[in-house]
């Protein structure tokens, strides 16, 4: 219930105030962009040749590596973002209100930094984004990631937090400051009357229920980019497309987590509020975490114990060889960040640091995971008696990879200087003005 | 134009002689050349054609007239015209008197042409009058005795000597006098992209037999503590002198070798051209010559044993 | 209708990778690039070991899995049967590479230079009057030609960095009613090329007349390269003799 | 009036989608020679048909009230 005359002070949730931590977070952010540029700017000179990236085959490398790895990496991560959003919309739950804006910015976000990882990742980006809007082939299982992921899912997560967003832009825009102008964008006309609620609930309720199957499809198609491939033994089979899900919702959720609890700190009065959805999201991790271990469990126990000839090379290169370090890190970080979840669901209290800690390992578990699914099959894959290849990312993919990441969280950290986090609560009231 | 034929071509004359009757002949092809491959002097006529430098004063066929002793001959080839393989040798079978021509090279029960003794002039550059200083003709063991026999007179020792036999023997070989820890024969052996040491610069062969590389068996190859790949030092061993040479390359593992024997291509590290550096060293950079290693009947050349040790080396 | 096939007879293949060398320069193709493959394969232990040799060219798949995943319709098949990549369309994703189970891709990861093969200076004036000005092994004019009824930028594929390559038959010499030319330089004729559909044509009788193979026939892609003699290689055979760029 | 547009762009939204999938590559073609959509841009007009089909829900939400 803030008068009129305190609003014309001081923005909500810190918005419009620079302070010195977050200008050190955004300088670092760009230091590590930067360096992604120029490391990228090499590579577009000199070409892929100037990755680790090398033929399968007589060259013994893996033609997709990090890069791929990033993309299935980060369009799984996007999904749990805005399945969470819809989570909270269609089934109205109060408590992980607070998170939906940080849950759609991490989809947005998230999603922009996958896509770039793709363009980044071809031979000739400028004639990807035109050849794939004039020929593209809905056979090659890409055909999902550039339009239903590409434009869809980008369009549909920017539109929800776009409408999401209109009642706090209202509010916002009743505040002078310099980005009144842009507060009265995004309200664009929005006055909190009944009937306009009840058209925007009607309009979100409408979008969530279209954008879970949209969701459910382009994602199972970015799993069936690798489970269809008869040629690479540990690739093809059914099981991809759920792999790829479980693994999107763990690593998704876990973003959302550490995302939460950044700007609960960045926030901090104001950013209490998400505390709220920590015990939610600490039980669909958990719930996913424990599906993403069943899955891996299973993957381990088929290698071990009926492998095909052809398969038994990746088998070995991943259980004992020299993927052996990342498959027991990956199944070894799983298990702690699982032990402490357990623990936190066993005491119902989700304080934020165990939770935290735990949503990291599960997120650097689920890359690992994508690394394990990308990299070994064109490695040890080869079904011709090829020698055994060897791939690991060099520094100028590292840096890219890096810069794509620092892009991601530049995007995040300016947002929440320009328009609240967190959406506001009921008791504020949209100005008639506005 | 290419491959050439191997022996299905004609091919002469070649001069066929006791050393005392002098007698030409020719080789007549057997069968037609196989797939795809002709004789030399079909791709160099075809090869002069293309590049203009068969026909006239000073092309192929002029050539062919001179080295044939045609030339101002009612026999010379015409200078305008392509002749088959088989006219050349009819013509120059001709020139020789024979009547028949060719014919009289292609009948089995003849073949061989005799002209008469042989004026030892015609075939020693040095000889002398009397031929050969009055000297009887000696046979090739007989040179290699009075070899023996004079570096016995000079105070040779007997590593030396001993191999310049005329009946070939067995003995120990020379290398098998080198220490135990010389485990291991070395033998150089021909890869089939390369030719000699003269080949190893082209990029393209070089690419295809990328340099220079120690075949060893898995077993002595774990045992040393070496992986494919791996470089290694190859140290020889003279038994004679003691002296060793050593030289390092990359490893390459490979089943169907002797596991007491260790190989390497000749191809590499001889030559001189900017396009060969890199590709390593040669096998022949640490064979002996000089006593016990060079032999003319009991072969000891090329045989040395060596020992292979992890890493570079000195 | 034209049906064009390749046979293999590894009763004949002395393993020599001429062919491999003919392919270089015939398609110039940039270092470390095999289109045309020798596997040198050694088998069992010693004193019991065997060699044996598989040429590996594109296997020019009826189900190509290349052609199944390419986003944009850059790798295509011909009506006769040639597996092609249109290197003015290819986007450089790789997709094909990753899917194709016998490893005949190659990308070209940096600018392919035009002195690969730096040996002599073909510039040089006196050089040209005995070469007719040709410069092997880099540029065969008829690379730049568009290839076929879909006139499409397809022969050659070492010229541009990004894009993938791979055998095309040499659709270049196919498409004049040549052979392709590994199977025009090898000297045991272990490699016949032709069109199948034609029941007289050597492919056709040699392929009714002897029993062949296929190269990793569970996965599907129902190749155009049929293999004579010898048999399916495995996992118990190890490649030796690897060939490899030079720096 | 806004109802009608919404729903007119989702109707129209799928069909330019299902047009455009169709059509982005022939899918009745007896041969793989023949992989370019069945005209130029196909796959634009499924991108199109997806945006107008997410952008529904903007103009549902936007468009002023009549009534």
């Amino acid at each position: 219930m803030t008068s009129h005359d305190t609003r014309t002070r001081q923005l909500p949730q810190g918005v419009g105030r620079l302070t010195g931590p977050w200008w050190a977070f955004i300088a670092i952010a760009s230091a590590v962009l930067l360096f992604g540029v120029y490391a990228y700017w090499r590579q577009a000179s000199g070409g892929l040749g100037e990755t680790a990236l090398a033929d399968t085959g007589t060259m013994g490398g893996a033609t997709w590596g990090l890069y791929v790895v990033m993309v299935e990496y980060f369009i799984g991560v996007s999904f749990a973002g805005v399945a969470i959003a819809a989570l909270a919309r269609v089934f109205h739950i109060a408590d992980l209100k607070p998170v939906t804006r940080i849950a759609e910015l991490l989809t947005v976000g998230s999603l922009l930094v996958g896509l770039a990882a793709v363009l980044i990742d071809l031979g000739h980006p400028a004639r990807g984004l035109w050849h794939l809007l004039l020929y593209a082939r809905p056979q090659s299982a890409f055909f999902a990631t550039f339009t239903l992921v590409g434009v869809g899912l980008l369009l549909a997560s920017l539109v929800y937090l776009f409408l999401g967003g209109r009642r706090d832009a209202a509010i916002m825009a009743t505040y002078e400051s310099r980005l009144n102008w842009y507060h009265r964008w995004w309200a664009s006309g929005y006055t909190d009357t009944g009937p306009e609620r009840e058209r925007h609930m009607r309009a979100m309720f409408w979008l969530s229920i279209g954008i879970v199957p949209l969701l459910v499809v382009s994602l199972s198609t970015e799993g069936l980019v690798f489970g269809l491939q008869v040629g690479r033994p540990g690739w093809f089979g059914s099981m991809q497309a759920p792999d790829f899900l479980v693994l999107a919702a763990a690593s998704g959720v876990a973003n959302l987590i550490v995302l939460a609890a950044m700007v609960r700190r960045a926030l901090g009065k104001a950013g209490e509020a998400v505390e709220s959805a920590f015990p939610w999201l600490g039980r669909i991790l958990l719930a996913a975490a424990l599906a993403g271990l069943y899955f891996m469990v299973v993957e381990m126990v088929s290698l071990l114990y009926a492998t095909p000839a052809d398969e038994r090379l990746i088998a070995e290169a991943l259980l004992t060889g020299v993927y052996a370090p990342i498959t027991w890190l990956s199944f070894g970080l799983m298990l702690i960040g699982l032990a402490i979840l357990t623990r936190l669901a066993a005491k119902r209290a989700w304080h934020v640091g165990p939770l935290v800690l735990a949503s990291v390992l599960v997120s650097i578990s689920a890359f690992a995971e994508r690394y394990l699914t990308v990299v070994p099959s064109q490695t040890h894959g080869m079904l011709l008696p090829y020698e055994i290849g060897a791939y690991f990312p060099n520094w100028l993919e590292i840096a890219v990879g890096a810069g794509l990441f620092a892009l991601g969280a530049l995007l995040i950290g300016l947002f929440i200087k320009v328009f609240p986090a967190i959406p506001m609560t009921d008791e504020e009231e949209v100005s008639a003005h506005a | 134009m290419l491959p050439a034929a191997t022996i299905e071509k004609y091919e002469g004359p070649i001069s066929a002689t006791d050393q005392y009757i002098d007698a030409v002949t020719l080789r007549i092809p057997p069968m037609e050349p196989l797939f795809e491959s002709r004789g030399e002097i079909d791709i160099y006529m075809d090869l002069c054609e293309r590049i203009g430098t068969l026909f006239g004063d000073g092309g192929y066929l002029s050539v062919v007239n001179n080295e044939l002793k045609l030339t101002d001959t009612e026999f010379a080839l015409p200078l305008d015209e392509k002749p088959t393989v088989r006219g050349i040798f009819d013509q120059w079978a001709r020139a020789q008197g024979i009547e028949e021509g060719i014919e009289y090279f292609e009948d089995p029960s003849r073949g061989v042409f005799v002209k008469g003794p042989m004026k030892p002039t015609k075939v020693y550059g040095y000889a002398f009058d009397p031929p050969f200083g009055g000297a009887l003709h000696r046979l090739y063991g007989e040179s290699l005795l009075d070899v023996q026999r004079q570096m016995i007179d000079k105070g040779a020792e007997e590593a030396y000597y001993q191999d310049y036999t005329p009946f070939p023997t067995w003995r120990t070989p020379t290398m098998d006098g080198s220490p135990d820890d010389y485990e291991f024969y070395l033998i150089s052996y021909h890869q089939i992209e390369h030719k000699q040491a003269r080949t190893s610069f082209i990029p393209l062969l070089a690419e295809l037999a990328p340099g220079a590389r120690l075949d060893i068996h898995p077993e002595p190859a774990q045992r040393l503590g070496i992986s494919d790949g791996d470089t290694v030092t190859v140290e020889s061993h003279n038994a004679v002198t003691g002296e060793t040479r050593s030289l390092q390359t990359t490893v390459a593992l490979c089943e169907a070798i002797r596991p007491d024997t260790v190989a390497m291509p000749h191809h590499f590290g001889m030559w001189t051209h900017p396009q060969n550096k890199g590709q390593g060293a040669s096998a022949n950079e640490i064979y002996f010559t000089g006593k016990g290693y060079t032999a003319n009947t009991a072969d000891q050349s090329f045989h040395v044993k060596v020992k292979v040790t992890k890493g570079g080396g000195a | 209708m034209v049906k064009y096939a390749m046979a293999v007879d590894l009763d004949r293949c002395q393993g020599c990778r001429a062919c491999m060398e003919s392919c270089k320069v015939e398609n110039n193709t940039v270092q470390g690039n095999f289109w045309m493959y020798v596997f040198r394969f050694e088998e069992g232990t010693y004193p019991n070991t065997e060699m044996s040799f598989l040429p590996r060219p594109c296997q020019h798949c009826d189900n190509a899995p290349c052609v199944k995943v390419c986003p944009v319709g850059a790798r295509y098949k011909r009506e006769d049967g040639i597996v092609l990549t249109d290197t003015d369309r290819c986007i450089g994703c790789r997709y094909c590479e990753v899917a194709c189970p016998y490893g005949v891709n190659y990308f070209n990861w940096v600018e392919p230079k035009k002195a690969q093969y730096p040996v002599v200076n073909w510039e040089d004036e006196d050089l040209a009057t005995v070469t007719s000005g040709a410069v092997p092994p880099y540029r065969n004019p008829d690379l730049d030609e568009l290839q076929g009824p879909e006139q499409r930028h397809t022969a050659g594929g070492g010229h541009a960095k990004g894009v993938m390559e791979k055998c095309t038959f040499c659709v270049h010499r196919v498409d004049k009613g040549l052979d392709p030319a590994c199977v025009a330089t090898c000297p045991t004729n272990a490699l016949i090329f032709g069109d199948t559909e034609d029941p007289d044509t050597p492919i056709s009788r040699y392929l009714a007349e002897k029993r062949t193979w296929d190269l990793l026939e569970d996965a599907g892609t129902e190749p155009r390269v049929h293999y004579v003699g010898g048999s399916p290689p495995t996992h118990a055979r190890v490649e030796i003799e690897r060939p490899k760029a030079r720096a | 009036m806004r109802r009608t547009l919404t729903l007119a762009m989702v109707v129209v939204g799928i069909a330019l989608a299902a047009v455009g999938y169709v059509s982005s590559a022939g899918w009745s073609a007896q041969t793989l020679a023949d992989a370019d959509p069945a005209f130029v841009a196909a796959p634009l007009l499924f991108v199109v048909g997806v945006v107008l089909m997410v952008g529904a829900a903007v103009v549902y939400e936007l468009l002023p009230d009549r009534e």
